[in-house]
């Protein structure tokens, strides 16, 4: 049980890291702000989310939990709406 | 190597740097950069000297959250002030 | 394994360090600063410091990076006369050696510190259990007025050369129901930390950081009224904690005889309660540093 | 503990003045300011401990740039700029020999210093601390900032900033000296070698100096570097009791000196030197507190100056240390001489002035330059009280 858990959590890690660095690659490589934003807002949300799961089953303990859980809702909405500011200011 | 020997050359490099900047740069944004960057490298230092397998020190820590506070403050004061001269401070 | 992390912590923030301090453009070095603060955030964390990375994370990344932002769109472009090269290689040799000198100094001076086990045998009767809080506001309370009197002097300073005030964006439609979810979170989170202080890594200035993270936001959206009310309430918000850190120094000082020698046994009510006076008060005048003065102020002038 | 009294009392006098002038100028901002200055002063007067000095000079710093800032004026922030940049850069090299003392001595209260001393490490400790001091004392290399600021801000806030904020380091190294004993005679050395450097160059400046306040800016420059080096030369002995009333002169005088300077200017128009002697204005009760401040500094007979130097000499005589007294006397005569071109301006009379001059009128300002000038005058004349003082302090 341990070990599938274990295997688990390393791979949605594995996963989550991923994503992450699509994203920074994302940023680094496409030619203009939507673009960036795009690779941005959608990966790097994702890449928390998976590297939060994979956590939670390395180190299984409810407060914990509720805390990733916490800091990935948080982020996302910060992202979403980052994501939506850069995309106005970059339009006027 | 143990995390404090690490961390230990990690702030005297950043204390270096900064010192390097300061001497160098007459950038209103650039010094108050240095000047922080400086502040960071001490508490480095201050924490990898704190560091005693056994125990670890409070003092110290209490120390680095005052400065850190008073830094900011200061921070804010030079920023305005350098707002106000527009930019560089050479003549 | 954690050594090759450590390493990599500490390049990172020499990394970010040194790209903040040469970059050409000023929002890239802010950048990079702010990324800096948070290696080293995690540096401190490593070094059994949760308390100082979390301050460090908040106050000397976050909110050090806000004010440099806003100076940098404020400043433009970097203007700099050109250093001859000699200047510059003085100024790195001088840097090398006093780097080379305290990595020297600092890795064979091997001191057994003092503070620990004095520490150690009194927290009991600090009236918390977390070390650095008893520290703070209990053994060493005299450094942490003499900081609140900082803030105090450097938001005179800040509201007597009367900046510009920075004009809020009218906020989009996305925005505010963001600030709804974010705000209150920020607010019950600071409360949090306020409370578990006393017992984990937490307490008044990571609080106000948090505090103020959420007066900035609703700031610069234009939602904490720009006007003349606003900016006395803070003002007067910072410094009433400044007044009741010292009537409570003045009030121990009458009970107990010692200036911040809180009465035996009630140490914790007194604790928390000057806790939260400063948390507020902090976050106030953070805000008020970052914002600027009220029109009141200016107009006295 | 030490000097305490005696500067509290000072402050009082400050008081004064400040309120003179302010109302005058009709500053709210002046008084929390100025308020902050002396709370932070007695702070840092007060403790005992590395890191409270650290943080109280950042109050007193930060109170210092805001003064400075006061006048407004784009060479005024600009010099305030500097200050506050020169002023951190102090504070952090303190804290840095601060964090060193921590790492070679395990605490960080004043009574470390001495254990300091005995271990390499903690020299170097010393050593960054004492740099730090310098800068904020505006000791000879580091002193660049100095006499922008000081001369660019308005009159009280000059002379609080010359009298006493610059004085705070230089308390600050006299403890250290102290609590030093024997080992940190090096350092010691340092300082007094700074400190002649520093006399030589500030005369130097001083005497070229086209504007009144930079004069008397410059001349602040010469007399911290005069204070260093008695602390230098001074060390375990009784001479420090003669850099530390050498110090509680100079901050009355001082202070006298730029309030009176203050006055001159505000009657004038102006503060060129060489415009000092215009015919249809007489001199008034502000030169004749700059003559006395002057006479302080100098250090003629009656003065506080004066004892402090003779005491200062005489031990350096007993100890053969010629080379210092050649120093002294030197510095001592290029004051004389940059302050002479001031005075002989001042104190004209007879045929110069036309018959129909005007006669400045009195002024609270007048009224605190001359007070101060004349408490210089009586530090001197009743030296013994500081020196029981002093004892006191040292028991």
């Amino acid at each position: 049980m341990t070990l599938a858990l274990d295997l688990a959590g390393i791979a949605l890690a594995a996963a989550g890291v991923a994503f992450l660095l699509l994203a920074a690659l994302g940023v680094w490589r496409l030619p203009d702000t939507l673009c960036r934003l795009h690779a941005l807002t959608k990966a790097d949300t994702a890449g928390l989310a998976l590297v939060a799961a994979g956590t939670t089953c390395l180190l299984p303990s409810a407060g914990g939990a509720l805390s990733l859980v916490l800091c990935v809702v948080l982020v996302a909405i910060s992202g979403a709406t980052i994501g939506h500011l850069i995309g106005r200011a970059h339009q006027e | 190597m143990t995390a404090e020997t690490i961390y230990l050359l990690s702030g005297a490099g950043l204390v270096g740097l900064a010192f390097w900047r300061l001497g160098t740069s007459g950038d209103v944004i650039r010094r108050v950069l240095a000047l922080n960057v400086l502040a960071v490298g001490i508490a480095m230092l201050l924490l990898a000297a704190a560091q005693d397998p056994a125990t670890v020190d409070p003092v110290p820590q209490a120390f680095l959250l005052t400065g850190i506070v008073v830094l900011v403050a200061v921070t804010a004061a030079l920023l305005a002030l350098g707002e106000r001269i527009g930019g560089d401070c050479d003549e | 394994m954690s050594t090759a992390f450590d390493i990599l912590v500490a390049l990172g923030g020499l990394a970010c360090a040194g790209i903040a301090l040469v970059a050409g453009n000023r929002i890239g070095s802010v950048a990079a600063f702010v990324i800096m603060g948070f290696f080293v955030a995690l540096a401190w964390v490593r070094l059994g410091a949760p308390d100082v990375a979390l301050a460090e994370a908040a106050i000397g990344a976050g909110l050090t990076g806000a004010l440099l932002l806003r100076s940098a769109n404020r400043l433009g472009p970097v203007r700099e006369a050109g250093v001859p090269i000699a200047v510059h290689g003085i100024a790195a040799c001088l840097s090398l050696a006093l780097a080379g000198g305290i990595v020297w100094a600092f890795a064979t001076g091997t001191a057994e510190a003092v503070y620990p086990s004095l520490v150690a045998a009194r927290v009991g009767e600090s009236g918390v259990s977390n070390p650095v809080t008893a520290v703070l506001l209990n053994f060493r309370a005299w450094d942490t007025l003499l900081e609140v009197a900082v803030l105090v002097v450097a938001l005179l300073l800040v509201s007597g050369l009367a900046p510009v005030r920075i004009a809020p964006a009218p906020p989009s439609e996305l925005v505010l129901p963001f600030l709804r979810i974010v705000v209150p979170v920020a607010v019950l989170l600071a409360g949090h930390l306020l409370w578990k202080g006393a017992t984990a890594p937490g307490g008044a200035f990571q609080a106000a950081a948090l505090l103020t993270g959420g007066g900035l936001a609703l700031a610069l959206c234009g939602l904490l009224g720009a006007g003349r009310r606003t900016g006395h309430v803070l003002v007067l918000a910072g410094l009433g904690g400044l007044a009741l850190f010292l009537a409570a120094a003045l009030g121990a000082a009458i009970l107990t005889g010692g200036l911040l020698d809180y009465p035996a046994g009630s140490a914790k009510v007194w604790i928390i309660a000057i806790e939260s006076a400063l948390t507020l008060s902090i976050a106030a005048m953070l805000v008020s540093l970052f914002l600027g003065p009220s029109e009141g102020v200016r107009d006295d002038r | 503990m030490i000097a305490m009294t005696a500067m509290v009392g000072l402050g009082v006098a400050l008081y004064a003045s400040g309120r003179g002038r302010d109302r005058a100028r009709g500053r709210a901002d002046f008084w929390p300011l100025w308020l902050m200055t002396l709370g932070a002063l007695n702070a840092l007067f007060l403790s005992n401990d590395l890191f409270n000095v650290y943080v109280a000079f950042e109050i007193l710093g930060l109170a210092a740039v805001g003064l400075t800032a006061l006048a407004r004026s784009l060479a005024a922030i600009r010099a305030a700029f500097d200050y506050l940049v020169a002023g951190l850069t102090g504070s952090l090299l303190l804290l840095l020999g601060v964090a060193l003392a921590y790492a070679a001595a395990g605490r960080v209260d004043l009574d470390a210093v001495a254990e300091l001393a005995q271990t390499a490490q903690g020299r170097v400790a010393l050593r960054l601390i004492l740099s730090g001091l310098a800068v904020k004392a505006a000791l000879f290399p580091l002193h660049f900032w100095m006499p922008a600021a000081h001369s660019s801000a308005a009159p009280a806030a000059s002379a609080l900033l010359s009298a006493l904020v610059v004085k705070a380091a230089l308390y600050v190294a006299l403890r250290m000296s102290l609590e030093g004993g024997v080992a940190v005679d090096p350092l010691r050395a340092a300082l007094a070698v700074a400190g002649s450097g520093a006399m030589l160059w500030g005369a130097w400046n001083a005497l070229r100096a086209e504007r009144l306040k930079l004069l008397v800016a410059h001349s602040t420059v010469a007399q911290v570097g005069l204070i260093a080096l008695a602390l230098g030369v001074a060390g375990t002995g009784p001479l420090w009791q003669a850099a530390a009333l050498l110090m509680l002169s100079h901050a009355l005088a001082k202070a006298a000196m730029f309030l009176a300077v203050g006055r001159i200017a505000e009657e004038l128009g102006h503060d060129r030197i060489s415009g000092l002697n215009r015919e249809e204005l007489r001199p008034g009760a502000a030169e004749f507190a700059f003559a006395i401040a002057a006479i302080s500094l100098v250090g003629l007979p009656p003065t506080a100056g004066f004892i402090g130097k003779w005491v200062l000499l005489e031990g350096l005589i007993e100890d053969g240390a010629w080379h210092w007294v050649g120093l002294v006397l030197a510095g001592t005569a290029l004051s004389a001489a940059y302050l002479a071109r001031v005075v002989a301006r001042c104190l004209r009379g007879g045929p110069h002035v036309a018959p129909g001059a005007r006669r400045p009128a009195w002024r609270a300002g007048d009224v605190a330059a001359l007070g101060l000038a004349t408490a210089a005058l009586l530090l001197g004349l009743a030296s013994a009280l500081p020196f029981a003082l002093l004892e006191v302090g040292i028991a």
